[in-house]
């Protein structure tokens, strides 16, 4: 055995977030670990990362005691972490992040930036990732970004490799290339562990599938032993049914966006003469590559962002012009594609993350004097109905688990019961039994006869969903699909900037 | 309530023997005052008291006011602990003084060192530091010997406090030379030696041959300009000629030591609280060489003639031919010179 | 049952309080033994001069009442700094939105004819109206040109100083007695706040100040408003994001900070000095005296009060121990700045907190095993 | 006008502008690596301090330098102690730091030597002056240079080295790194939590030498306070220079020169108003600064 981890366990105060867990890994070999959101998946690999102290337990590599003060001992060891929020330098070009650690020198004390980009375009080819060395970071699309990380902890010459939710982040391409990579590693003969929500991702790349619930391992098994529903089941203890959506009669346009221009600091405009319409009583599908004007889309749309031409209408009244404040009251909720930018604030209680946007509501203050009271039963019932697993209304927001943390802001959004939900990757990091229920909730919604407006990275996700799909690329609509229209292949091509669905001439 | 300072701490110069024939004995006066690290002026003052409760055998204090807001804390925290006479030590004093006073009048015997407040029962004591200032520009003019006609002055902050000293080394330069031109500058801080040398470096760059310091502080690095440059200066407050540095010229004396024994001397033989100004007639104003002898050799720049000539002043300051004490404000005066 | 409620909660916020004070109170002990060190150095008793400082600072009634005078500015300089700091503008420069404030009230006071207490009140509106004014010069840039907060208010502090020193030199100068002193003249006494103590010399400010304390609590957890400032003061994109309008908040925060800085000035002027002093603000440093506080107490209204009378005691205490043992005034800054720097360090609690935690996790451990 | 009171003006200027500079840098460097350091007034005025305490006992110069550069970096460890290590709030901190030292320095004064208020003496050694054999010659250039100490040009070579540690060397790109994010470098082994506490030290000793150039190069003394604020100025120069070094040289020069020029205006203005010129100054540079970087940008409004 390369790995092995050996009862280890976890407190947080009371809360036991790894009970006695065992995990071992085989040199080569990919482990995926999965389990619902909260269960203690992160909080292990932090164990073998020398983030988290455990409170009781072992690790061993090759059979010897190591005792992890620190990543730097664990990275001694050869083990590296891609970890979820990626931990780069984003005023820095890619090479500076790449060779960060273990700088190539002149004279012993310059860095020898020219040898750093060299040495990255070997790493590159030597493992087949292709990426341009000058590139400054925070210019990279998040794909790009995991893959310096994975770039960096090869160039740390790690053996063992962990990806936590590598995939949340990515577009299906990129995710397909990350698979990719993993597999051409583990052929390598790197071993892996990956924490996915993504079944499907498990049955293509894992060699073996470690299951967790409420901080226990609850199985372990050979990927050939098993199926999709059998770790589901195992995941959140009962069936995922597949479900059938009904057709649904549309009446009358919520959302018009006529002709929206958005330029940006140089000549090219970031939206361009973008149209679109979302009618009450269907979910309407926003696919695309992400950063190809879906982030500005809907500031646009909130007010965030300021447009520079076109009209957008609700309900058939513009709001160009109005604030933030103005549109939320016309009707427009919004759940945030970065739940930790836009979504909360990490120091805020729940009660204070929960009623943002609620928070002029008659139930919540009058006559600008909050109503503690009624704040109260606000948030504990929305926690409630919406499952969200806590420590107690004055816990604070950062403490929450990612996915815990998602469905809390989806209560808090669909809440607001306007006509108009912008639900931009609604069920990012959770839990396929999260993912279901937020998912029907978004169901509900549309059978009362509002309007969705759905952007997603998940090509699943918005067909599954939607009942008409706008394709988005370079900031124009590239093309638009009724449901039983659309194909992956169709909206595959022109995500990627594709003429049509025919292939194209050669 | 009121609270008597505990014995521990408090500085009593009584002897403890023969203290019954002493006036004083039992007595508890206090000094209120800045820190008074910072100045001579003060420390000179604190002496006096010292030597004066040895004489009289009184109990006394001395309360620094960390802030401007502490003197009146101070004051009245000593008529709180029943003190028999406060005196404010500067103009910072006056305001707070001139408060307590009015409220607590019967409480306790007030006198004000420097400056002059409205209230009846303050005796106050204030100076004509123009007289001094004249002497000073005199000795300044006949230590340049018409070499330049610019005349330099360093001071701490313009307004109505520097006012007078600016005034008689006006006029006292312009009484010997009466093409003299000025160049003032103000160093913003009782304590920025470094800013006051530089401001001293660029008036002397300007032609000035003889630059009067008054920057508190600041000094120091007026002076050490001066040693550097090969300029002629002059202190304030007390002798500040020193025989390692020859450029300093002169000083302003404005004594607060005597002013503070002559102070408790008219208390003890009962005063009356009427007002007074002291200049050079008091002698607790003057200039060193002129009023005030001093140990350190003179500059060969004064020559006995000089010195003759201000002495000359001087007396008619005294027998008030030279009559400095109705000096205009700041702006009658240029509106005067057009 | 409403009686047993009722002290339930008393013991609970008993209990609360505590938990709040444990750590500036272990501090205070601490910095105490250095400043202990300092008066062995200088060869004195600790003991006695420890016991003179608080006895002449909080224990008997009548310095206690000086110290709550000299709090009073200090509390409303704490407030004014949390609101805006609470919403994420560091503003530093409640010493100059208090300067111009105050300054203008004075002046208004002084120059405006009519009957002293219509003319009062008008002079603590237009003191607040300047200081707000002040206030919001800062946030201007900082919005329009993005200009540091930081700096940009630090600058004005020093701005302020010298211009009001130039009308106080000059324009407006007092003539009584000889004028040497740099201020204004006396206010009429028609204008003065009544004071709460007849020997002392604590004035109306220090209800004033009390008012604003619990305006504060009320705005900080009972307002949309200030939920909104806080959530903008955490995470302003997500504050952006519910519809909070930054733009204003920032604006109303900076605005209210002004005034509430104003008003510590203009309490001073109208209960205490009666007249605009130069340089009154800035060498007593009451601005920056009441940021520490506001610090010192987490933004927390009324921990902020209680820590402003607490180094308001400090300083009187300090000056005492000078006047009645003759200890050097430094030492007493030394003592000072030593219990501020080691309440301002969270580590003492933080160590608590961890022994605390292990012990009871070893105890759980125990009961299982 | 002539060009000699030019030269005297523009010599002034330098002069003036090395403590500044120094302490600027120590700021700089600080918010680099993302604390906030407003401790400077104090780091530069024990060093003013210890520095004239060393010379009067030994009238070693070198001495008397180390001592103030150590003195200064001392003040700088307990800042970095508190502030990094213990987490208080920076403002707390600079703002006690400077309270205390001031206290200190003065209580020393009086505990070592019975002194109040300053200590001069004529047996302290001052930092040699340097006029450079050829351009001492050279009339205005000469002028302008002439006097000026070691550490007046040191000031100048420790901006560029440091420009050259920071962006060229691998540990200065680690240093830089730990102020972009510091929990990223810390994640692969950087010791950031260590380099935070070398860097506020390290801004102790500029700032140490800031004062060593104040009490032993513009002048030779002592005296109670006589950084008079310089910290807050240098604090406002690294502002205006965007912390970083070479730029921080001429935000340093300018406030300087902001300083000569006002004393220049003294003689037309009130000196009440003319000394609110640095400050005016400075929020009109950064209005300028964000105006630009705000034009360029051009893109998306709040
Ligand atoms: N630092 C912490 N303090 C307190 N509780 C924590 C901490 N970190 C994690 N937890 C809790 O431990 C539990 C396990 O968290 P962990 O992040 O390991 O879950 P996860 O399996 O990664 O979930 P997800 O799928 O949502 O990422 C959660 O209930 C979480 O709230
Ligand atoms: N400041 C904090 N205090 C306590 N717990 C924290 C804090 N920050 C993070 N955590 C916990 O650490 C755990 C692991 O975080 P991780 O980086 O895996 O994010 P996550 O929970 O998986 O969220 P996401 O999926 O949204 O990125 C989370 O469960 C969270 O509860
Ligand atoms: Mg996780
Ligand atoms: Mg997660």
């Amino acid at each position: 055995m390369l790995l092995e981890m050996k009862h280890i366990t976890k407190e947080y105060g009371t809360l036991r977030a790894n009970d006695d867990v065992d995990l071992s890994l085989r040199e080569g070999e990919i482990l995926a670990v999965v389990g619902e959101n909260g269960a203690g998946k992160s909080t292990l690999m932090k164990i073998l990362y020398g983030l988290e102290k455990p409170t009781e337990g072992d690790i061993y590599i090759n059979g010897e005691l190591q005792k992890f003060r620190s990543p730097h001992d664990a990275m001694a060891k050869k083990i590296g972490m891609v970890q979820q929020h990626f931990m780069l330098l984003q005023p820095c070009t890619v090479a500076e992040n790449i060779v960060y650690g273990h700088e190539p020198k002149k004279s012993g004390i310059f860095f020898d930036r020219k040898r750093a980009a060299a040495i990255t375009k070997e790493l590159c080819e030597k493992y087949g990732l292709s990426i341009d060395p000058s590139l400054i970071v925070s210019n990279c699309p998040v794909g790009l970004q995991q893959r310096v990380e994975i770039l960096k902890v090869l160039y740390q010459d790690a053996s063992i490799i962990i990806f936590d939710e590598p995939s949340a982040v990515l577009t299906p391409q990129e995710v397909g290339e990350l698979l990719k990579t993993i597999k051409k590693l583990a052929s390598m003969g790197k071993s892996i562990i990956i924490i996915t929500h993504k079944l499907s991702e498990v049955m293509e790349v894992a060699d073996r599938v470690m299951v967790m619930r409420q901080g226990k391992r609850i199985k372990e098994m050979a990927k050939s032993e098993t199926s999709i529903e059998e770790l589901s089941f195992l995941m959140v203890g009962r069936h995922i049914v597949e479900r059938k959506i009904p057709p649904q009669e549309t009446t009358g346009t919520v959302l018009d966006v006529q002709d929206l221009v958005l330029s940006g600091s140089d000549k090219k405009n970031i939206l361009d003469h973008f149209s679109i319409h979302v009618d009450a009583g269907e979910i309407v599908g926003i696919a695309g590559v992400s950063g190809n004007g879906q982030s500005e889309l809907i500031e646009c749309i909130t007010g965030l962002t300021q447009i520079t031409s076109g009209d957008i209408l609700i309900c058939g009244k513009t709001i160009v012009g109005k604030t933030v404040g103005e549109r939320r009251t016309a009707g427009c909720a919004c759940i945030p594609e970065d739940r930790y930018l836009w979504g909360c604030a990490k120091q805020a209680t729940l009660t204070e993350t929960s009623i943002m946007a609620h928070q002029r509501e008659p139930a919540i203050s009058r006559y600008g004097i909050l109503n503690t009271k009624g704040i109260q039963k606000f948030t504990s019932g929305l926690l409630e109905r919406y499952d969200v697993r806590s420590g107690g209304l004055s816990q604070k927001t950062g403490e929450l688990s990612g996915g815990n943390l998602q469905k809390m802001i989806v209560a808090r959004e669909i809440e607001l019961n306007s006509n108009l939900l912008i639900a931009a990757e609604p069920t990012r990091g959770v839990d396929i039994g999260a993912m279901e229920f937020i998912h029907s909730r978004l169901l509900d919604k549309r059978a009362k006869g509002d309007a969705v407006l759905l952007i997603s990275s998940e090509l699943t996700e918005i067909m599954t969903l939607s009942d008409r799909i706008y394709v988005i690329y370079d900031g124009k609509v590239a093309g638009e699909f009724r449901k039983q229209d659309a194909t992956e292949e169709s909206l595959g091509i022109l995500m990627m900037g594709g003429e049509s669905n025919e292939p194209k001439a050669v | 309530g009121s609270a008597k300072p505990a014995d521990t701490g408090s500085e009593s110069a009584a002897p403890a023997a023969s203290s019954e024939a002493l006036p004083g004995v039992g007595m508890k006066i206090a000094l209120v005052c800045d820190k008074v690290g910072t100045q001579v002026f003060l420390l000179q003052m604190v002496n006096g008291l010292k030597e004066a409760a040895a004489k009289y055998g009184f109990e006394y204090t001395v309360a620094e006011c960390a802030d401007s807001a502490a003197f009146e804390d101070n004051m009245r925290a000593l008529v709180a602990e029943n003190y028999n006479l406060i005196i404010g030590g500067g103009w910072q004093a006056g305001d707070a003084i001139n408060k307590v006073a009015t409220e607590f009048p019967d409480a306790c015997d007030y006198a004000l060192i420097d400056s002059e407040v409205e209230a009846e029962n303050v005796k106050c004591v204030s100076y004509r530091e123009q007289e001094g200032a004249y002497l000073i520009g005199m000795l300044a003019a006949l230590t340049t010997d018409g070499e330049s006609h610019v005349y330099g002055a360093v001071h701490v902050n313009e307004g109505p406090g520097s006012w007078k000293w600016r005034y008689g080394y006006m006029e006292g330069v312009l009484s010997q030379d009466p093409e003299a031109t000025f160049v003032f500058n103000y160093v913003g801080s009782y304590s920025d030696p470094a800013k006051a040398k530089e401001l001293a470096i660029q008036q002397y760059e300007q032609g000035c041959v003889f630059i009067n310091s008054a920057a508190a502080g600041g000094d120091s690095g007026t002076f050490e300009a001066a040693k550097e440059k090969g300029f002629y200066t002059s202190g304030q407050d007390v002798d500040l000629t020193d025989p390692a540095n020859p450029y300093i010229v002169t000083s302003q004396i404005k004594d607060t030591y005597a002013t503070m024994t002559n102070l408790l001397d008219l208390y003890f033989s009962g005063w009356n609280t009427d007002d007074e100004v002291w200049g050079v007639k008091e002698g607790t104003i003057g200039a060193v060489y002129v009023t005030h002898d001093s140990q350190n050799p003179i500059s060969d720049r004064l020559t006995e003639a000089d010195i003759a000539i201000a002495k000359q002043a001087a007396d008619d300051i005294r027998t008030g031919k030279l009559d400095l004490t109705n000096m205009p404000t700041e702006e009658e005066y240029f509106a005067s010179k057009g | 049952m409403s009686q047993k409620l009722s002290n339930r909660r008393i013991t609970s916020g008993l209990h609360s309080a505590w938990n709040t004070m444990r750590q500036p109170l272990i501090a205070t002990i601490l910095g105490l033994l250095v400043g202990a060190v300092v008066i062995l150095a200088c060869g004195k008793n600790p003991l006695s001069v420890y016991a003179e400082m608080f006895d002449k600072s909080f224990l008997k009634s009548y310095y206690l009442f000086s110290t709550l005078t000299r709090a009073t500015p200090i509390i409303l300089c704490a407030m004014a700094t949390a609101i805006a700091w609470r919403a994420g503008y560091i503003n530093i420069g409640v010493e100059g939105q208090m300067i111009i404030g105050a300054f203008a009230a004075t002046v208004s006071a002084l120059f405006i004819p009519g009957s002293p207490i219509l003319i009062a009140i008008i002079s603590f509106i237009i003191g607040m109206v300047a200081g707000a004014l002040y206030a919001l010069l800062p946030a201007v840039l900082t919005w329009k040109f993005r200009v540091s907060m930081v700096i940009c208010t630090l600058m004005l502090d020093y701005v302020a100083s010298y211009i009001t020193s130039y009308f106080v030199t000059y324009p407006l100068k007092d003539v009584s007695g000889d004028g040497l002193a740099l201020q204004t003249a006396q206010l009429d006494p028609g204008m003065w706040l009544p004071r709460l103590t007849p020997k002392n010399t604590l004035h109306f400010g220090f209800i004033i100040a009390i008012l604003v304390v619990v305006f504060m609590v009320f705005i900080t957890k009972k307002t949309v408003f200030g939920y909104e400032s806080k959530m903008s003061g955490f995470n302003p994109s997500f504050a952006r994001y519910g519809g909070t309008k930054q733009v204003k908040v920032m604006m109303i925060t900076m605005a209210l900070s002004g005034a509430i800085a104003s008003l510590a000035g203009t309490v001073e002027i109208f209960g205490l000095k009666y007249r605009y002093a130069d340089s009154m603000f800035t060498s007593t440093s009451y601005a920056w005296t009441g940021l520490m506080a506001a610090l010192i107490a987490n933004l927390n209204p009324v921990g902020m009060f209680f820590v402003s009378i607490f180094l308001a005691g400090l300083q009187i205490g300090g000056s005492a121990i000078q006047r009645s043992l003759g200890i050097p005034l430094e030492i007493s800054t030394i003592i000072q700045c030593c219990i501020t720097l080691f309440v301002s360090v969270k580590l003492v609690f933080n160590f608590i907190k961890k022994r605390k935690a292990k012990s009871t996790a070893a105890e759980k451990g125990g009961e299982k095993a | 006008m002539n060009w000699e009171y030019i030269a005297s003006i523009v010599n002034s200027t330098l002069r003036m502008t090395t403590p500044i500079l120094l302490a600027a840098l120590g700021s700089a460097i600080c918010s680099k690596v993302g604390v906030f350091n407003i401790a400077l007034e104090a780091q530069m005025l024990i060093a003013t301090f210890f520095s004239i305490v060393v010379n009067y006992f030994t009238r070693n110069v070198y001495l008397s330098v180390l001592a103030g550069i150590f003195s200064g970096a001392l003040i700088g460890y307990i800042v970095a102690v508190l502030q990094v290590k213990y987490r208080a709030a920076d403002m707390v901190i600079g703002t006690s730091m400077n309270l205390l030292v001031s206290g200190a320095t003065s209580f020393l004064l009086y505990l070592i030597f019975g002194l109040r208020g300053k200590l001069v003496d004529s047996s302290l050694v001052s930092l040699p002056k340097i006029n450079l054999p050829l351009i001492r010659d050279i009339p205005f250039l000469g002028r302008m240079l002439e006097n000026l100490t070691i550490i007046d040009y040191l000031a100048y070579v420790i901006a560029i080295l440091m420009f050259i540690y920071l962006y060229k060397t691998v540990s200065g790109f680690r240093t830089l790194s730990v102020g972009i994010n510091k929990e990223a470098s810390e994640s692969l082994g950087t010791k950031a939590l260590r380099i935070q506490m070398s860097v506020v030290t390290l801004s102790g000793a500029l700032c140490g030498l800031g004062g060593v150039v104040l009490s032993m190069g513009q002048v030779t003394m002592f005296t109670e306070n006589m950084t008079s604020g310089r910290g807050f100025i240098a604090m406002a120069a690294a502002s205006l220079g965007v912390s970083h070094p070479l730029l921080t040289i001429v935000s340093s020069l300018f406030f300087g020169l902001c300083q000569s020029i006002g004393s220049a205006l003294q003689n037309v203005i009130k000196s009440q108003l003319t000394m609110t010129l640095p400050y005016i100054a400075t929020i009109l540079a950064l209005m300028l600064s964000g105006w630009r970087s705000l034009k360029s940008k051009n893109g998306r409004s709040i």
